[in-house]
């Protein structure tokens, strides 16, 4: 599914002493099946504009499309939700059921599903983010954090939206953690073909895994395009207070250096690739 | 503004008191001079004021119909159909009016020119002597700390809890009370959990810091009654005695 | 201070905090009459049963009457503190002496004091502003009461089933 | 060097009310010693035992068997509990729920009045607390209205003005954003190096870890690697095996090594990486 978005504006408490602009003129499209990553800095603008894709906020001006269907005039908000899965930060705190299976099953039965619809749903978004089975009778407050955030990241992937949202989904989790996630998420992407948004502050992770970044600053977007292009503006994202992956600062000192090796190098493979080539042919 | 929390704290409960003392017009006058004297003090606008008045304009509207057309006794001044209004109406009518609005514009004065905190500080100060009797003043004075501190806190997560349940399909706006009811649930089990898991935390957090409830413990801020203070009192005072002699007015 | 105690008396802040966020955001419009019913009593009924008489009256007390001040009802404060005390206290001492366990005993308490938050806010209505006008807030009271004790009753019961709390109510 | 913490043998456990396996080992016989002044990491994944060691330091928990020492003083003594955590000020994970006034400066305070401090002393610490993580012109906020950064700094002043030896830090920036992490990250640094506070830092991160003068890797309640950044973060595939991460530059190190490079395997920073390379030249 895609997604236009046309000179949206926001403004929060308007009419108030307490207003405030967190988005000015945004503009983006996002076509059908791509990863796209959103960073920016805290008070960016990054949150506010996630929750325009789903109809949570109703922008103040400009206009938001997906699939063709104009969201910001329509009433129907619902249909919009269930195309449009949303993984908030820290999610494993919205889950409130018994079992887990119960709390997976909340967004489908909120779409009047029938019943062996909403079992095979679950059944297969636990499969998906690496639950077994036997677990769906536990209640999810005796899991340890990881899981309860699998499971909370379960109950949004059961609704089968097409487009998935995530907002930081590896926040206060441990290396491993943070590598299993990003794992699925990769997985469900390529498995499900479903357009997906990921909003990171790791640069690291973004690199490795999206293919189009939209870097928010002050509530407009600043840069857009491929990892390559936009993480070749070191100093432009610097002044924004945002970085780049620490394998790309390499790359550009050592070309400050006089070393000529390619400006586009993302991950600590390719790194080795052409370092290796330079070494090898000095 | 500069008084100390707990003299103000006694001298609002003084002044409803003294408002329930009064028998008759003369009395308010007195009050009405009071409290524009303590507006001018507070230099609080009166726009603010007025927006207080706001929410009981129903209630005032209310008690002075009321009181207008269903108070026995007096002249007649005026029928329609069975409502009468007689001049003992009139007269209860705007009496009970200017006690509810001094009552509002009182105690808002008091909460406009006194912050929570400091409010809860007065009133830990006031209980204090109570302890010997088994008044827990510093443990209520802290518990109400607490939850001042959280309530910013639980607002902002009550916000984000029913935006990420409304997003996987809750709906919080339509159907019957029951089911209304019924819906609320994944908010408001998530809130609690929440809530108690931010107090699990919060209670280690404190004893790390060496909390061990209100014995030997200081204060940054000392409350100190001041020649401000003093002042307040006693223009106060005057007032009641003022009021408690108005009774025996003939007017 | 002995540990537990301090430990409750950091929960009771913090049901005090959702007391107020309750009773000042949580609203659902009632159908038919254009008012509003807030959480705010059914938080009150949970804390007095998870957390027994003291912290019913504290939390429920607290809890109400700094609503009442954060939203330009102070006059109101005083008599919520008391209302509302009472309140919690009632469903507290009345849950503890009975089998709390059968919902219908529950329901019966919670209508209880329901019935009382009606009766007080009356009585303070009466005392402030005559006995005639104070009427005029009797039916409101008593929708939110009855919007209360439903919420209360699911929300205790939805409570009950997770592991989590049943072990709060042992510890 | 003085140590301020010392672990003999500390193990804690618990019971687990599972029938096949009624003890839940979390920390194994640990002996430490953590010096005086030093900045020191502890890093391992979640469930490692990390922060339930950093606990015992506080006094927070107590061995099941074994002894924790603060400066001298057994944590196992009730007499010295408040000692013991005036000694050694903690710093959690949630910025949110470890400030307790609402108000910033009255959050300072809070610690030095559980001590008893005379009011005029508490108004010195707390302005140098204040000072001392760069927040003092935020002192009459509120603390909901500050960023995670500065409620964390606002935390760290809170143990400051207790005049700690030892700060320990759990997680503190685990849920931070990328300019809080730094805030709070060179606010540590600084009172480090500038007030002679030892220490403490658990993290997840290791580009923290980095910094550190000595890391401690933990795994399943024992120590797995002990020693300077250099020393820890050379052994990639151990850490990687732990479910652990390095820094970029040093995969890089020993990838290139693998190929046959001849590179030293101690590479931390993109500095050391750039000497390297440039050599060749």
């Amino acid at each position: 599914m895609s997604i236009q978005v046309e000179n949206i504006s926001f403004i929060y408490n308007e009419g108030t002493p307490f207003e405030s602009e967190a988005l000015k003129d945004v503009s983006f499209t996002i076509e059908d099946n791509e990863f796209v990553g959103i960073i920016g800095h805290t008070g960016s603008g990054k949150s506010t504009l996630i929750q325009h894709l789903n109809g949570l906020l109703k922008p103040t001006s400009g206009r938001i499309t997906i699939n063709g269907i104009d969201i910001t005039s329509t009433k129907n908000l619902k249909n919009i939700r269930r195309e449009v899965g949303i993984v908030f930060q820290y999610p494993e705190h919205q889950l409130f059921e018994e079992t887990i299976y119960k709390d997976i099953a909340f967004g489908p039965s909120n779409l009047g599903l029938p019943d062996d619809e909403i079992k095979m749903r679950v059944f297969e978004a636990m499969k998906t983010v690496g639950l077994d089975v036997s677990m769906k009778d536990m209640s999810p407050f005796e899991l340890s954090g990881g899981e309860r955030r699998r499971v909370a990241i379960a109950g949004v992937l059961s609704m089968m939206p097409k487009i998935l949202i995530l907002d930081e989904p590896t926040a206060g989790l441990d290396p491993r953690g943070r590598d299993e996630i990003l794992g699925k998420i990769k997985e469900i992407h390529e498995k499900y073909e479903m357009t997906t948004i990921l909003v990171s502050h790791s640069m690291e992770d973004i690199a490795k895994l999206v293919n189009k970044i939209i870097v928010m600053h002050e509530g407009k977007v600043s840069l857009i395009g491929t990892p390559r292009e936009v993480f070749k503006n070191v100093e432009k994202l610097e002044q924004m207070g945002l970085g780049v992956p620490q394998i790309t600062y390499l790359m550009r000192d050592l070309r400050k250096n006089g070393i000529e090796l390619p400006d586009d190098i993302l991950t600590v493979d390719e790194a080795k690739r052409c370092i290796l080539e330079y070494l090898r042919g000095v | 503004h500069r008084l100390d929390p707990r003299v103000k704290i006694i001298l609002s409960i003084i002044f409803i008191i003294s408002l329930f003392i009064i028998t008759k017009f003369s009395g308010y006058v007195f009050i009405l001079l009071f409290i524009l004297g303590s507006i001018c003090i507070s230099k609080i606008p009166l726009g603010y004021i007025f927006k207080g008045l706001k929410p009981i304009l129903v209630i005032l509207i209310l008690t002075v119909g009321l009181n207008i057309f269903f108070t026995p006794g007096g002249i007649l001044l005026a029928s329609i159909g069975p409502l009468k209004i007689t001049s003992n109406g009139v007269r209860l009518a705007l009496f009970m009016g200017l006690r509810l609005i001094f009552l509002i514009v009182g105690t808002s004065l008091l909460t406009l020119t006194t912050s929570p905190i400091a409010l809860t500080d007065g009133i830990e100060s006031l209980l204090n002597p109570f302890r010997r009797i088994g008044m827990p003043a510093h443990e209520l004075a802290m518990m109400m700390t607490i939850a001042l501190r959280f309530i910013p806190t639980l607002l902002e997560e009550t916000d984000k809890i029913m935006k990420a349940q409304i997003a996987r399909g809750a709906d919080f706006e339509s159907g019957n009370l029951m089911k209304r009811a019924k819906n609320l649930i994944p908010l408001l089990v998530p809130l609690f959990i929440s809530a108690f898991r931010r107090a699990d935390e919060l209670a280690v957090a404190m004893e790390a810091r060496c909390y061990r409830g209100g014995i030997n413990r200081t204060k940054l801020k000392q409350l100190k009654v001041t020649t401000i203070d003093y002042i307040a009192i006693l223009v106060t005072s005057i007032l009641v005695i003022i009021l408690i002699w108005n009774r025996f007015w003939p007017w | 201070m002995r540990e537990k105690d301090f430990k409750r008396l950091v929960y009771i802040a913090l049901m005090t905090a959702l007391i107020t966020v309750g009773t000042m955001v949580i609203q659902i419009p009632t159908p038919y009459t254009k008012g509003y019913v807030n959480i705010g009593d059914s938080f009150i009924f949970l804390s007095a049963s998870i957390l027994g008489p003291f912290a019913g009256f504290i939390s429920g007390g607290v809890g109400s009457a700094l609503a009442d001040l954060l939203s330009g009802y102070a006059v109101w404060a005083p008599w919520t503190f008391v209302i509302k005390g009472v309140e919690g206290l009632i469903v507290a001492l009345l849950l503890k002496k009975r089998s709390a366990k059968k919902s219908f005993v529950r329901i019966a308490v919670f209508i209880l004091a329901a019935i009382w938050m009606v009766f007080g806010y009356y009585i303070g209505g009466a005392v402030m502003y005559g006995f005639k006008a104070a009427l005029a807030d009797v039916p409101g009271n008593i929708i939110q009461g009855i919007g209360s004790v439903i919420i209360g009753s699911i929300l205790v019961e939805s409570l009950s089933r997770i592991k989590y709390f049943k072990d709060l109510k042992q510890g | 060097m003085e140590n301020i913490i010392m672990a003999r043998d500390l193990t804690f456990s618990y019971e687990t009310g599972n029938e096949e396996n009624k003890k839940k080992i979390v920390l194994n016989s640990l002996n430490i010693d953590l010096e005086e002044g030093k900045f020191i990491a502890i890093i391992g994944h979640n469930g490692s035992g990390k922060s339930t060691l950093a606990k015992h330091f506080n006094a927070l928990l107590m061995p099941t068997e074994g002894d924790v020492y603060v400066n001298g003083m057994n944590t196992k003594d009730s007499a010295h509990v408040w000692d013991i955590r005036q000694t050694a000020g903690m710093v959690f994970q949630n910025p949110d729920n470890q400030l307790v006034a609402t108000v910033v400066e009255e959050d300072v305070a809070f610690g030095p009045e559980n001590l008893g401090i005379d009011p005029k002393e508490i108004r010195k610490r707390v302005d140098f607390a204040l000072n001392a993580v760069d927040m003092f012109k935020y002192k009459d906020s509120a603390p909901h209205m500050l960023s995670g950064g500065q409620k964390q700094r606002i935390a760290i002043a809170g143990v400051i003005a207790m005049r700690p030896q030892c700060i320990i830090l759990d997680e503190p920036t685990a849920m931070l954003d990328p300019m809080g992490r730094k805030e709070v990250i060179n606010t540590i640094q600084r009172l480090n190096k500038e007030n002679g506070i030892t220490i403490i830092l658990i993290t997840h991160f290791m580009e923290e870890a980095v910094l550190a003068d000595r890391v401690i890797v933990m795994d399943d309640g024992n120590i797995a690697l002990d020693g300077t950044p250099k020393e820890v973060f050379k052994e990639v595939k151990k850490l990687k095996d732990l479910g652990l991460d390095v820094p970029q530059v040093t995969e890089l190190a020993y990838k290139l090594k693998q190929e046959g490079i001849d590179i030293p395997t101690e590479i931390l920073t993109v500095d050391e990486m750039v000497r390297f390379i440039c050599q060749y030249k």
